[in-house]
């Protein structure tokens, strides 16, 4: 069956097509990102201040070692298979190392929806997922050069809305517990679905912008946002069960390795690889990659975790 | 006609680029400038202003002719070959010559 | 006992009389219709999925008739005796004809407050209520004009923002059902009722705008704005008895029926009808009707349909 | 004042005929608009943005003269009898007269 | 324990000291300041319908008395000690004889978590509390000058936002009472302290702004915007003894007292007072007062109240 | 270069001062107005439009320049010394000059 929040999604990505007048206003996206990213944040934060965290940095080496392999498996791809330019190639190769917010959330409620477990260091992941890929898509573009702003790129990539709200509500979670955060609950966690629902309104009213654009760059853009994840996928659940993590946890991380950023990349590479074009990255992230993973996407990498688990877990 | 003709740049663009834009415009010796959320379309594609990646500022500044035609020839050899941003510029009366 | 939602629309009205500083961002304006839109769908989504559909066919006829009637009715009063203009009088016609979703969110909410049942399928009405009336009003206007753009029209009506919200939400009801939307029942199910609080709040302070409008028409308008509604309760009240619905069903047939549009409406006769007088019509169904409708009209065209059924029910 | 002169032509109108305007302008040989909201009064009397229904838009087109006037000719004729609406124009340097 | 909600503070402090992307969306800030003054005002309006009103009115004659006082206490420090313009010291001291909505909220967040009893009257107080002192302000700033124009400033003070809702809120508190207000509670009084949080985290971003301005005017100021709300919680606390407040009520009024506005006294002394300086009182209040009192402050007041109360009180 | 060419005065100053300016500017003669937000930096400050205390708004007023220049000199003479303010005209020409 599938989860009604997805219906929100897809009824959004419909009446986009159907060019229909609705759109939510700017603010209100910003609003439902905001909450979604703490409440993110803060869930792992009350997961994390149960264990030790020195045992934590170890694993976290490991994800961010992923963060920047896989930007280099999609460059070549990119280039030589696809024909992009050097500075298109590196922009979607980061995109593709990079994570997606609202895949991550999706992946939440799927998994809070069948009660499956997973480690609770999966937000702190997410960071960490976040920024190699964005360095490693600039350093192909750019190579090492003096022109690149690498104060004002890490600025832009640490200080970003996104990490800033799941670093701190991660911060927030941790301090304070679960027991202290109960006053905040009804609105952080008992309105999380609800939010995503939202949210995924507002991705699919995007989403039906970026279809249009996809006719014009040919079929290997939709080849590629659908092998791609699947590709990343295989890694990301290799990389969970060689950690010892449980089927869930090796599920998540397959699922962070599959998504692909549209919000932190995007910025990032706009400022930093200007001559990148966005509409080409955005179009195979939002276009293709995000739709397939939330839709179809995450019930497969679940299925991936469970049969490499059933091979060499145990 | 006299010193209280000054000019008007205005510079439509992707609104990623303002935090950049206005660290030059003060650099290159503007005492000021007025900012306004904006949408539009133009060579470079339809910018709805729907979230946050597809949004136009509208940055106006009034400064002496030579500062505006230096931001103006700063802003094009740096950003026009990759961003969405058109400028245009005009003559404006002013009451307070000595500010701008 | 006034329902305390009534109560802020009061507090909006007289705050925007007094002239206050008060005003809700636009933005929030829009997500609180939203959520209103949405979650009235779902619910008729939810309860309509537990019946067969084909049933329905023919009270949908006879709803798109009455549809069609009210706005027959209302033009030659406001023509020939309010002595309106024709397009002005074809206008506000239509706007009396279609349905107000702020009246529909309160009626739901008075009837859930009082726990009286009513049919399931209303928010489909209200959906087939709201265009005809559109439509007959441009052709009263216009002819059958080859001027009219039929197919903009049509995209305009089918697709602007309250009838696609209400139609998404009643498919997600559908599909999804009661259980599975559990999830997202604290933000849509449980806060309805504050959300609608909200929403009238900011109404008040719209109508507080139109009151003063009213002046320069004339009484007219007033006693338009209060006897009309009657009317159409009257005949909705007729059509739901005839359809053989619960006192309840019947009650909500005529709360639609009186009910006029200010959203749906007024946007397409701008469109389609731009010669007619926009504060003319919003005068009439802002500044009276709504405010006569929730505060005063549901009550007793409650007490309608109640007579209604003991005259000619069972 | 050689060709790198050009008009800008501003609209200040109803919020609710952003689409049709835009695909008039389009039509019209524009090469590009630029929009941001706006609220204001004037002779339909106060346009307050609280909600949909009242608020305004403000369009700016850059175009070459005969294009501007073609524009707020056919606007004047459509919609000012019907309404809220003004347009004015004025002279603006462009720094790519080609684009326009 | 530091309180979950204060955490959002500082996180909101810290990213805009960082100088990072995050802001909330103004129409979020405005949704959330309507959403706890109407809250504030309902719990209020609760609690007073359950007592006869005119035993309070000797007990307003006296907090309005402490907000002209305080004011008249503030003015000299900020001339003589602090050499300020007579318009500044004016604006500053209306300021700080005003109070600051969200130290209330805050407040109210504190007393509920440790179930202290307060009296139902505080939100009335509040009110009381705002106006005074921009009234003594104005006159301390431009004698009874002719030039003031005495209706708009009424005008401006009395249907100010922040005034307006909390009336409002008040009498729909008061005329529905608990019982009808169940209806909204998941909205206004289930998601409280969560809105709190989204709240403080929009004030920490503000405040960041305002604690760089702090260096330019000296320490005077950040010496006054500690040690002024310590003597107004003084007096605060002794008015709320003398009237024979419960411990809570007398902290309660103690930390009204204790608060400096940021809201509305700002906005009418920029229309009434324009010479004075906005940036100077806004970096006292909002930049050193307000962190100071939602931080440190508040349970120092208590202790001050338990203290007056072993000494004084019963 | 007949009666069609108009001024049009456009203002940026502090949000809080709106209702007062546009009482004004009805009083001295104007016909109408048009408001937009916006941020900006100037003499006074940056002035962020974070929330309500920090906003800015942009008035552009198109009138006949005895009007435009009587409002501007008001505003200078009331407003310029204590509030964020700028101002500045320029002819545009406009279609129905009766209506301004
Ligand atoms: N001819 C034009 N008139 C007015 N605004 C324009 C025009 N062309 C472009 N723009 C604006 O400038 C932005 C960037 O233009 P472009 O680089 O041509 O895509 C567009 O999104 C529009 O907002
Ligand atoms: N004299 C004016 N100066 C600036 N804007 C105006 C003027 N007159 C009208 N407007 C703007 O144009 C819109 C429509 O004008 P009108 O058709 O005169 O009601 C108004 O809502 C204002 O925003
Ligand atoms: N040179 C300028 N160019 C454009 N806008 C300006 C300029 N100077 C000031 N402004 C705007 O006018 C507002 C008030 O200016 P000021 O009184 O100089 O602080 C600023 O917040 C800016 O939005
Ligand atoms: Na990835
Ligand atoms: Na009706
Ligand atoms: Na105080």
């Amino acid at each position: 069956m599938i989860d009604p929040v997805i219906l929100f999604f897809i009824f959004g990505l419909s009446a986009g097509l159907l060019r229909s007048e609705l759109r939510l206003p700017p603010a209100i996206y910003d609003l439902v990102s905001i909450m979604l990213l703490l409440t993110i944040g803060m869930k792992g934060g009350i997961e994390l201040a149960k264990q030790p965290f020195l045992e934590l940095l170890p694993q976290m080496l490991v994800v961010i070692a992923l963060g920047i392999v896989l930007p280099l498996i999609a460059f070549p791809l990119l280039r030589y298979l696809g024909r992009f330019s050097r500075v298109d190639a590196a922009s979607i190769a980061a995109h593709y190392g990079s994570v997606s917010m609202g895949t991550f959330a999706v992946a939440v409620a799927y998994m809070s929806a069948r009660g499956i477990y997973y480690e609770e260091q999966m937000p702190l992941f997410v960071v960490m997922l976040e920024i190699p890929a964005i360095l490693v898509g600039i350093v192909i573009a750019k190579g090492f050069s003096k022109q690149t702003n690498w104060a004002q790129v890490g600025h832009e990539v640490l200080l970003g809305k996104s990490i800033i709200l799941m670093i701190g509500g991660l911060l927030i979670g941790w301090i304070a517990g679960e027991e202290q955060l109960a006053s905040i609950k009804p609105l952080f966690f008992d309105l999380f679905k609800g939010i995503l629902a939202l949210f995924l309104l507002e991705m699919g009213l995007i989403t039906s912008k970026h279809v249009g654009s996809l006719k014009k760059y040919g079929p290997f853009l939709i080849v590629f946002g659908i092998s791609m994840p699947m590709l990343s996928a295989v890694l990301g659940a290799s990389t969970g069960c060689l950690l010892g993590f449980s089927v869930g946890g090796t599920a998540m991380l397959a699922i962070l390795a599959a998504s692909a950023s549209y919000i932190a990349v995007p910025a990032a590479m706009r400022i930093s690889v200007p001559e990148a074009n966005p509409t080409l990255s955005l179009a195979a992230s939002l276009g293709i990659t995000f739709p397939f993973n939330v839709v179809i996407g995450i019930p497969i990498y679940y299925a991936m975790a469970e049969y490499i688990h059933a091979f060499f877990g145990a | 006609m006299s010193d209280n003709i000054k000019k008007l740049l205005t510079i439509v663009t992707e609104a990623a680029l303002e935090n950049i834009l206005i660290k030059d415009i003060e650099r290159l010796g503007a005492q000021g400038y007025t900012i306004t959320d904006a949408r539009g379309k133009g060579g470079r594609g339809s910018r709805s202003a729907a979230w946050d990646a597809s949004g136009n500022i509208r940055i106006e500044v009034v400064s002496d002719a030579a500062i505006a035609s230096q931001i103006a020839s700063h802003l094009k050899e740096t950003y026009y070959d990759n961003y969405a941003m058109i400028l245009f510029m005009s003559d404006v009366e002013v009451i307070r010559p000595g500010k701008f």
